[in-house]
């Protein structure tokens, strides 16, 4: 455990520079006012960093990712992320979206090759990417289903080896585990840190579980609605994946929800 | 047969090496009507084809109404065609007297007021609180229609009078007949002898009754302006070949029946029953005369009824001088 | 970040101004290239007639009052006509929903009804109704009725089978689902149907003012146009039935449709 | 349990035979009704043929070709002028999409210029393209291009953002994302405006078959029934063309719609 | 701890015999085939009981719920339930989809009230009674924000509340949970028990968080892919909330993921 440096070292592939967003609050029967989501967000991501972010409900972490994802443009403040030239014509940061953006007129195995055929792998070489990760999600016998015929986990699979399977420079994860249970989460931490590990990829990972924040994170980021931004930041300099039961991992978890549980007081002083 | 952009190319080679003659066409409209027989006739069996000779090539176009084979004329799609006197007067009218010209008649009378039998009316004092229909807005029987009215006391509704004029196509006029919904109608030939045949209706006045000698122009031949000022010869010979049509059909009823009855089972796959026809032809003059002074007379009636914003100055609308030539080398009386 | 706001409110008031820019600048175009046409002369001025020409016929129409007349009997019988098809299209449409059987089969008989053109109504309208404006009513609704049919059938059919379940759920049946959710979960998509619908009623409108003569309505005005060759009083009624058209889109459709995209979050395409 | 996926088995092949039997009764009792209707003689048979009246004048303008010719013609006129429609009228509605200012004021102008009746349309059509087939091809198209136009537009529009949002993500943009994402996500709506603009089509091509007589095609044949008032003719094209629009939806429209319904999941409506 | 007793003791509300569901498996390309899901499942549930059902991805939690919802017909079995006098006119089964099932054209208080006014609840009163479950799940702020403007976990919060709004005798809650930080959840957990306690309303919660299921159930039922059906039922006789930490509840635990582990080995390995 230690504090983040002021110099953050390594090599920097991606950099927020005080980065505003504001949503316009449209209610019924009331004059449209805005409400701030990010205020000034400095962040600096280090090429194959696994960061983790954390925050209560609706603080923004959402929003952060599809600013980063060059999805949404922020109201101020500038994204510039290194290039990786050997990308080229794939996409370069991939979001799994919180909310299953799967698309429903394709089958498992169209949806997990979506993003190859955009970017123009040849059919072969398409089907057996997509093949191996859908049977690393265990979905191989729904590969020809539709996707309302799937269970709620299961979607959320289909999104993990539909980004996995661009195999982006920059992963954007966005509570991918949440409608999964313990087994099928287990395993699915120990591939994604394998996939981490052996290829480099830098990844960002929202999640409301702390537990998974501080096992999966070589730092940790706390967003937070009271600062509208990053309110604290945790470096985790062990080897991975981290025991949660170890005292060292505890003391920043407890740290962590105490962080949170003060946030969360706020966010209920201030309705 | 006829049919869109097919040629009627006279069968005989062409040309020829010998004949340096130029190749000329004509394209010219017609209705499948009875009052453009000459044109049903002349123009489906071959014999304009024939009378105008290899060096000149017929295109025929078939019109249902007026309105587009004045539209056709204007975007010079046709050079001549068959039609009634107002689209005539209302081409004439909106290119300032420029677009066209008429140069031959075609027909002349075929238009009767038919009143139900069972309608009550006797008499022109019966018609307050009547409905009658004419085939169209501002035509030649609406004109009439209205026109008669007027000259015996009556003004329509719109015009705070007590009888209705209600236009309708032909066809819907026999439904309402049918159905009681109107008392009467102004209407041409076949018409008249259908309603009489089959809606219980009668004649009550033959619209030849009107008129000096029973004569009024229901159909004539336009000309493009254009066309007519650099094509006389072919004009010349169209208008020979019409006036041998008339005499033709003049002579030989029966069999122009006939012949008139396959080229529109050709064009319409109907015929006009043998009985009703006769019954039509009897009312119906085919002539190449223009009957001028009807025109006039009818187009001042529109004019009075406010359906020509001006009135109209026709004085340029009849070109007639290759009509008179022709019937000055066929030793007939000459018109004025 | 003051300065975000302000620009981003001025983007949320932008379309306002830019939009009747818009429409100006279109139409100017028009009717410069209408002018040039006709000043060039390619095609002879009885048939096309220049706008001045237009211009002054129009004046003429409204002088004589036909136009303003014939646009007040039109528009009676266009919302007439057309508000009876929306009640009756709209009714049977649902039943349609209801009933599947009688759905499907139904769903085709709309479509081959709806090929009717409106001359092959009007000889049933004389016969069954009358020469008369009830006989146009008659057409009206029948041109415009399936196709109220086959849009509510099938945006109905089209809302995401969720919506319905969930209100099922909650207690929802009968009217209070069909009133409370499926219209509601329908609206974008017949709006779109509402528009075309429209427009067939229109259509038939004309068709019937023409053939089932009543001397009043744009029909009228247009029919006898054509019956005396006067191109400009075609051209005029044209102008009429497009601004009417134009007008009715942007205040009725156009509101509606802005309104629930904002609610739906579909402008978010915008961005 | 085996009695159940028997049971089940059957009810997913049950709508093709119901399905016709429902058609076949339809058709029946309409038929009968007229019959009845006939016998009853409310209305003068001239004006109200019998069924085995109209039959017969099917025979004779079937023997005299001029039906068969007739079909043929217009079939050939309908789907040239259609294919066009939805080329020129879906390329501009997806340029609607991509430009919002020309798309919102297009949008209006298009349910303007959808409401010109198409005998507004044939005095164009004669001058700039002649009294022929390609006239009547003009105002086919013409009467559909806006129908087909709004229908992308508004069917594109009404997409859900989240699935655009991914598929840019996933480095789909341009006509990539057009082909792979926006047309198959708005295809349950698309085929519904498709079906409205196939309607648009055939009143257009009625109207101008009347309008500008080449002498071959339904419209002709119509025509030629009112201005003989032969009602059993006019009821003989009828039935043509309410039988092509009944075969085109369930050969076509319907066939598709089924298959988009069942890879979305929305006939779970039926349950 | 004790094993479920065959004779379940108490006042059966809700009871499931010899359930079974099969799915269509509609692949592209290839014959429907199916899926069983639940084979002859039997359960039984005690008036005011919190059961808590846990299982892998995909073995039919959902499905179970559905089923009781009486959404989803079962294939064969029967499902009774005791119906509630008191709760005349109201939703008796309330579910809480594991997917945001909110109403995209009705704001958060519009969304929370519907089905109170599906119920025919005055205005006065809803308004009050959504004002109240719009507090206790924090979004006071936001009730009048419409869906697409709320963060994953708000929305799931909003679906909390309408369904808790809507008072029903038993709450059917899938994974309602699971898009939430630490705090907040905790927090429901605590109202969720709260309400519980004072209403004597019966719960079946799935969750694949052995966690909260052992914390929050007074029997825990595992649903299993391998035997189609429930595994392993576990009743915990002691006062809520359960102590996780303490040794009887951890070893439940421990037991769950064992079976769980089992289960997912059978999934591997049957794919
Ligand atoms: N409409 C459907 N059509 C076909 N198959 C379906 C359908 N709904 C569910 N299934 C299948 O039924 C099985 C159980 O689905 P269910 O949604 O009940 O799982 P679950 O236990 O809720 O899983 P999760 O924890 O991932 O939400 C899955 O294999 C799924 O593919
Ligand atoms: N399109 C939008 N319009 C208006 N407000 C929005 C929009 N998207 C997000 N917000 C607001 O921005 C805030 C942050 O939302 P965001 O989705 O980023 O939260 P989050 O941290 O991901 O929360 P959760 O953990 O619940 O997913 C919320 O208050 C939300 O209401
Ligand atoms: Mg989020
Ligand atoms: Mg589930």
């Amino acid at each position: 455990m230690a504090q983040i440096e002021q110099e953050y070292q390594g090599n920097v592939i991606l950099e927020l520079k005080e980065v505003s967003k504001t949503f316009p609050q449209v209610e019924k029967n009331s004059d449209p006012r805005r409400h701030g989501v990010l205020d000034r967000l400095n962040l600096r991501v280090r090429e194959g960093e696994f960061v983790t972010i954390v925050g209560t409900s609706g603080c923004g972490k959402s929003t952060l990712l599809n600013i980063i994802a060059g999805l949404d443009a922020p109201d101020s403040g500038s994204i510039s992320a290194k290039r990786d030239n050997k990308n080229t014509g794939k996409a370069e940061r991939v979001v799994i979206f919180q909310e299953g953006a799967l698309f429903p007129w394709l089958t498992v195995t169209d949806n997990v090759e979506f993003g190859l055929k955009i970017a123009g792998i040849p059919k072969e070489l398409r089907k057996e990417i997509a093949s191996n990760f859908i049977e690393m999600v265990s979905l191989t016998r729904f590969a020809g289903s539709y996707v309302y015929q799937l269970s709620g986990g299961m979607k959320q699979r289909v999104a993990i080896a539909r980004a996995l399977a661009l195999d982006p420079q920059i992963l954007l994860m966005d509570e991918p585990f949440a409608a999964l249970d313990v087994q099928t989460r287990e395993i699915l931490h120990e591939q994604l840190l394998q996939i981490h590990k052996s290829t480099g990829k830098t990844i960002l990972f929202v999640t409301h579980n702390i537990n998974e924040a501080v096992q999966l994170g070589d730092r940790i980021i706390l967003l937070s609605p009271h600062t509208r931004g990053i309110k604290r930041e945790i470096v985790i300099d062990y080897p991975k994946p981290h025991d949660i039961d170890s005292p060292e991992i505890s003391a920043i978890r407890r740290e962590l929800l105490n962080e949170l549980q003060e946030d969360f007081k706020f966010a209920k002083s201030h309705p | 047969a006829t049919s869109t952009g097919s040629t009627n190319t006279a069968t005989n080679n062409p040309t020829t090496a010998a004949e340096p003659a130029q190749q000329k066409t004509v394209r010219i409209g017609y209705f499948p009507n009875l009052t453009h027989a000459q044109a049903v006739i002349g123009l489906g069996n071959g014999d304009f084809q024939k009378a105008l000779g290899s060096n000149i090539e017929v295109k025929t176009q078939i019109f249902n109404a007026g309105p587009s084979a004045i539209e056709a004329l204007f975007a010079n799609q046709i050079d001549v065609t068959y039609i009634g006197p107002n689209p005539a007067i209302n081409g004439y009218v909106q290119s300032e007297g420029k677009a066209l010209r008429i140069v031959a008649g075609a027909a002349s009378g075929g238009a009767s007021f038919v009143v139900r039998n069972d309608a009550g009316i006797n008499s022109v004092a019966d018609f307050a609180g009547k409905k009658f229909s004419s085939p169209q807005l501002g035509n030649t029987q609406d004109v009439a229609l209205r026109k008669y009215l007027l000259d015996n006391g009556y003004k329509t509704k719109e015009n705070g009078g007590n009888v209705e004029v209600l236009p309708a196509s032909n066809g819907d006029i026999f439904t309402l007949l049918v159905k009681k919904d109107i008392d009467g109608a102004w209407v041409p030939e076949p018409w008249v002898a259908k309603h009489v045949k089959e809606a219980n209706a009668s004649i009550f006045l033959d619209e030849r009754d009107l008129w000096p000698n029973g004569d009024f122009v229901t159909a004539h031949i336009i000309v493009r302006t254009e066309y007519l000022n650099q094509n006389p010869d072919v004009i010349e010979k169209l208008i020979k070949a019409h006036i041998d049509e008339t005499n033709w059909i003049n002579s030989h009823p029966d069999e122009a029946r006939r012949v008139f009855n396959e080229q529109l089972q050709v064009l319409t796959g109907k015929t006009i029953p043998d009985d009703e026809f006769k019954d039509a032809l009897s009312r119906l003059k085919l002539t190449y005369d223009p009957i001028k002074d009807s025109l006039v007379e009818s187009a001042n009636a529109a004019y009075d009824l406010g359906y020509l914003r001006q009135k109209p100055d026709l004085s340029e609308i009849y070109d007639l001088t290759i009509l008179n030539k022709v019937l000055r080398e066929r030793g007939l009386q000459e018109i004025t | 970040m003051q300065k975000a706001i302000l620009e981003a409110r001025k983007q949320e008031y932008r379309p306002d101004t830019t939009d009747i820019a818009n429409v100006v600048l279109f139409l100017a175009a028009f009717v410069g290239i209408w002018q040039l046409v006709s000043n060039i002369g390619i095609f002879p001025s009885v048939l096309m007639p220049t706008p001045a020409k237009v211009i002054e016929t129009i004046a003429r129409l409204v002088t004589d009052s036909s136009m303003t007349v014939g646009i007040g009997v039109t528009m009676w019988r266009l919302l007439a006509g057309f508000a009876m098809a929306v009640g009756i299209g709209g009714a049977v449409g649902l039943t349609m929903v209801k009933f599947q059987g009688f759905g499907k089969t139904m769903s085709s008989f709309a479509v081959g009804l709806l090929t009717f053109p409106s001359i092959a109504w009007v000889p049933f309208s004389i016969l069954l109704i009358g020469f008369n404006d009830f006989g146009i009513l008659f057409v009206v609704i029948m041109a415009s009725v399936f196709s109220v049919m086959t849009s509510t059938y099938g945006s109905i059919r089209n809302v995401p089978p969720i919506y319905i379940r969930a209100a099922k759920n909650m207690g929802a049946s009968g009217f209070a689902l069909l009133r409370y959710v499926m219209i509601p979960a329908a609206t974008p998509s017949l709006i779109m149907g509402i528009r075309q619908a429209w427009s067939f009623a229109w259509h038939a409108l004309i068709g019937a003012e023409i053939l089932i003569t009543t001397l009043y309505g744009l029909g009228h005005v247009l029919h006898v146009g054509r019956e005396f060759n006067d191109m400009s009083q075609i051209i005029a009624v044209m102008i009429a039935i497009f601004a009417i058209g134009l007008l009715v889109d942007r205040l009725v459709f156009m509101r509606l449709e802005e309104k629930v995209r904002a609610r739906w979050g579909l402008n978010q395409h915008n961005e």
